[in-house]
């Protein structure tokens, strides 16, 4: 990834930006997260299927471009908050697929220690406010961060749902970050579904980015799967916010391949729609870009074997670890 | 006899009710899709009775309850879904500060016939945030009924009510309810305001409400062999308490065990053994409470499994209890 | 009032418009309506200063034209929910004065037996769902009564504050009654304050109205001191909705001519700002509009001078009535 | 001795720690301006802290309390104002689901170290919607530690440990005692997790929290003259709750009355009773309770004045109760 380190100080928004557009290396680090969180996606969707991730899960194949472009933008110790649909925003962020899987499986070491489960990671130490199962959530928990984040020169993240946008959460925290001229990105994945219901049959107007615009604050519509539209889109929302710019949302606009959660076939979508969009696969996407920009084919396929292979090695570390024994730690209401 | 499954009872009775009364409607957030919801409860509603009349919503609960608030308000009799029970903290303004206060604030001039249905409660490895049990959040609202059904029959009967009630009525679905199956109703409708003796028996009364009703008749059938006779109590609603009922066993028992699916601090049941405390302390020998740790509800299924009530954490804690004598927490 | 009987049908909304326009006693009807909520605040306020109003209170004069304009648009069977600055929502939409300030004298013959006061007022008889001590509350009463509304062949209405659009209630209820085109009209009264806080310093994009677009809700801005101008947009915004147009906003500019409420003595206004409005006091504009338009000096007179005596008449009665006896009438939780 | 007013005692603790520590913000609506807020608790310290530190809002409560939970998990340490209490209904989802359970479900990674200070309680005449005690709501939240200051030395030394906790608080500030004085503390914090034993007696307890307390020590001086000996405890804390310190007093005087300003049915005042019926039944001769009817509140000055709770009624409850010795609530 392109997290470069901790910096507590402001700076020009220009050569930070310049600098990462000439990096060669950038985008194929980024291509990699993008296929281990296709990984770890389909390694979780198997375990889920053999009964050894509990509950629900919500699998976010087909969005990879979205949280890697966004934090390709980002410093290491920038701040990001993410959703139930969250595995690709912890990876992209930096959690350990080994640590992220565990956790899925209920596990000691995962890196809730298994009390969150798949809704609701946290990694603070990667800057992950958390992963939030109620719909709305990551919205309010970026703002806030936003406001410790402008006192240590840093910038946040929210990652959302087109649903998301109908809650009372996007509303009030978005004009509040406008009144507050608050260094947060508001980053809207739209995969045109909540759940079951079609994105237009709830949401009024019918234009998400456009709902910005009523609070002035600046707004783009990106294509999701291109993780270069999706990098520079962020980029340039980023250093709005590192510049005292305020807030910006973008709607980078995707397709999840599974159905909601574990238990929806997806019955609800038209024929041929999955089809389509596995066409513009985020992956073959990417990939077909960096051929085309003289990476080697060599490197792009090791990057895919390294990320299938850390996987795996994950999965395996994951599924040998112990089980949290509450005896031994029953855990605490309150810190201290 | 032939079996109805609790999910089933719920459709029923929503299907009948809407039938029934033109005024009644039915929405929520992706309860009128093919699905039914995403526990499958509600499929096939807006076929038969329209979009009209049942339809999906954005993804906006406060909007939901507000309108449905509204709605009860005017004429209408709207029932909508509250997907898990945890989302009840979004609308808790339009359920506070509207619903339940349009009746006395008004003098009476009007009330808000409305029903949330709302699924909840822990052991599906569903996490901190879609697990929990919002009853007690609510049970200090004045003006507002809070039910919970242990059984499809009651599911129905009780829904029935709730809907023909002129009162808001949080109606709380515990999902682990969902796939049981049960005895048809032998009556059209259940009173909301009466708890059931749904086991009699001399030498203890527990008293429960929603699955731990279940636990509580599982673990009395277990004690049953130690030679203890265990009465039942399932209290049906946290608000209105039938607290008579209560108080009659427990007359007759002497001992009650309150179990809860939720922390003891600020829950239902130690404010049930106050109650009890308040008019019944010279029929009391024993109380106590099986309730969960003071923690939020963790995913893991060996940190959630440990952290639940269960028939076997019933049946272990009225033995220690009993045996010792101890007046300490089980 | 132009209140006219109840209507169970739908209608076209021309007609309806034409004989509302061209009715010469319907503008002096409702001058005297405005009369007589000056004139109730007035009495209030007296009220309040000798002891006798309790708690709080929340004054609404200089924003007669709003409510009165608006309920000239309306059925007596239409729906209203106003705010805790709600006299001129109830006296407009047909409560009677006498009840109104027994009920914010907290006396048995108030029009909630005095248990609402004068923040909670319900009037279902004369369609006020209520008004509503929570800030953005009479946003989604509105939306609910629309949903009645629709089957009843009524509309509804909402007033609220320019401050009650920051709230959630605004965003969810206008996204939720346009994927319905529900028979609702949101009124925003904007004020320019919410207590003691500047509209402009808390309100993103600093344009309610505009808000409206992001749903691709119409709006209109409005001078709301301008009985005609409220009267029209609300008659447009009305015909609209009862024609199957689903919602629409009007944003009415107006001024409170007091503080916030009885505590507050407004020095955070600027100097000027007051006189400034003063001057256009939409009763001062009305009567010269109303003469203008060929009504008599003498019968605007003799409407001015019945609004005070009603308005007394109804302040002794309210005074000379008993305060109601708890143990009488202890009240109930529960319906039924 | 210098005497201390309950506003400022507030004001000078934010003031303090403000000053003390970089990473607290204060923020609400309208608390920046002149007026200091509605009730005139917090003038001046945006002129003193500056725009960055303490500064107004949209009217936004669940931005408020999401903005606060989002500072409070990255190093800073907010304060905000949700301006009644009522309104803790529009943030309970932040408050439930997003500070109250970060500390537990990250595994203890982090917590969220916000105060939430809100005026709440009946008695103004401000009505049903201006006047309720959320504390109830909220008790039965892990996570979430909810306190109530008594006394203008309380409100300072609790205030100042609030903010230094590393948990979220509620702190709720009883409008009537606003303007009331009291002796400075005598010491620079309070601890949240401790109840007080404001008074001593062996003859009955009383156990309240916020105004109630007054109310109890006012009916304490009353019972002297008719010769009781009334102990009085402030729970000062809803959650934690701190029933060492009942149990013990309640072992001694073997009679408890909970004085809750809020209905009986889920209000804390039974919850207590039962925790002591759990802990400490064989103690125990009489409990019983002073509470509101269970109706939302009333308006007008007639009914809000039968309505409440005060010292009075606490009075003559103890002389029924204990005169009579019958059980039935008072
Ligand atoms: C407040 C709330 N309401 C409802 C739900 C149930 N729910 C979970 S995901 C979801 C759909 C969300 O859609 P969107 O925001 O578009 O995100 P996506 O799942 O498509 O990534 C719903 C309704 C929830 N978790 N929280
Ligand atoms: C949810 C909520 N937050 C805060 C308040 C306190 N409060 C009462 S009126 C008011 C200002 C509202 O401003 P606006 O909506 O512009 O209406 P206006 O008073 O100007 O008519 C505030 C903050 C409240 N009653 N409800
Ligand atoms: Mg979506
Ligand atoms: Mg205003």
């Amino acid at each position: 990834m392109s997290a470069r380190p901790a910096q507590e100080t402001e700076r020009a928004p220009e050569p930070a930006g310049l600098e990462r557009e000439h990096d060669p290396g950038a985008f194929l680090d980024a291509y990699a997260r993008m296929v281990l969180i296709r990984e770890f996606e389909q390694a979780i969707h198997r375990l889920f299927l053999k009964g050894e991730v509990h509950g629900t899960t919500h699998l976010s194949a087909g969005q990879e471009a979205v949280p890697v472009g966004v934090c390709m933008a980002l410093d290491a110790d920038d701040y990001v908050s993410g959703t139930y649909r969250g595995h690709g925003h912890a990876l992209a962020k930096g959690t350990a697929p080994e640590a992220l899987a565990a956790e899925m499986l209920g596990r000691a070491s995962g890196v809730c220690g298994g009390r969150a489960g798949s809704m609701n990671v946290v990694d603070l130490e990667h800057g992950l406010v958390g992963c939030f199962g109620i719909v709305g959530g990551s919205i309010a928990a970026a703002t806030g961060a936003a406001l410790s984040a402008r006192r240590q020169g840093r910038v946040s993240v929210a990652f959302f749902g087109d649903g998301a946008t109908n809650q009372a959460y996007f509303h009030e925290c978005l004009n509040f970050a406008r009144v507050l001229e608050l260094p947060v990105v508001y980053v809207c994945e739209n995969n045109f579904y909540g759940e079951f219901t079609p994105m237009e049959n709830v949401t009024a107007g019918g234009e998400i980015a456009a709902r910005a615009g009523a609070y002035k604050i600046p707004f783009t519509v990106v294509d999701g799967n291109d993780l270069w539209a999706v990098r520079d889109a962020a980029t340039e929302a980023v250093e709005r916010a590192r510049s005292e710019g305020g807030p910006t949302l973008l709607e980078c606009q995707t397709y999840r391949h599974y159905g909601h959660s574990k238990s929806d076939p997806a019955k609800y979508r038209p024929d041929d729609e999955l089809e389509r969009w596995l066409a513009r696969d985020p992956l073959t996407i990417a990939r077909e870009r960096l051929l085309a920009d003289g990476i080697g084919e060599d490197e792009v396929t090791a990057v895919e074997t390294e990320g299938r292979e850390e996987m795996e090695r994950a999965t395996q570390a994951a599924l040998a670890a112990p089980y949290p024994d509450p005896r031994e730690r029953p855990g605490s209401e309150f810190s201290g | 006899m032939s079996e109805l499954e609790f999910r089933v009872a719920i459709r029923d009775a929503l299907a009948e009710e809407l039938e029934r009364d033109e005024s009644v409607l039915f929405f929520g957030e992706d309860v009128a899709a093919e699905q039914g919801g995403v526990f499958a409860v509600t499929p096939g509603l807006q076929e038969r009775f329209g979009a009209n009349r049942v339809f999906d919503t954005p993804i906006s609960e406060l909007a939901l309850a507000g309108a449905a608030f509204g709605a009860a308000a005017t004429g209408t009799r709207p029932v909508i879904e509250i997907m898990f029970g945890d989302f009840m903290a979004l609308p808790m303004d339009s359920l506070v500060n509207q619903a339940a206060k349009l009746w006395f604030v008004s003098n009476e001039q009007g009330s808000a016939p409305l029903v949330i249905r709302s699924a909840v409660g822990a052991g599906g490895r569903f996490g901190a945030m879609h697990s929990q049990n919002p009853g007690t959040w609510l049970q200090g609202i004045p003006g507002l009924k809070v039910v919970a059904p242990s059984s499809p029959a009651d599911a129905k009967g009780l829904l029935k009510s709730a809907i023909r009630d002129d009162n808001p009525v949080i109606f709380l679905e515990h999902k682990r309810l969902y796939s049981i199956k049960g005895p048809e109703p032998d009556s059209e409708t259940v009173p909301l305001e009466e708890a059931a003796v749904v086991r009699e028996g001399g030498d203890l009364t527990i008293v429960s409400i929603s699955k731990g009703v279940r636990d509580a008749l599982q673990a009395a059938d277990t004690l049953a062999g130690d030679g203890l006779e265990i009465e039942v109590i399932d209290l049906r609603a946290l608000r209105p308490l039938d607290l008579a009922t209560v108080l009659t066993s427990v007359a007759k028992t002497n001992r009650v065990l309150a179990v809860e699916e939720g922390p003891r601090v600020g829950g239902w049941a130690t404010g049930l053994l106050g109650s009890i405390a308040e008019q019944g302390l010279h029929d009391l020998d024993d109380a106590w409470i099986v309730a969960t740790e003071e923690t939020p509800i963790p995913y893991s299924p060996s940190l959630e499994d440990e952290f639940l009530p269960n028939a076997e954490t019933i049946v272990e804690s009225v033995r220690a209890r009993l045996r010792t004598g101890v007046e300490t927490g089980a």
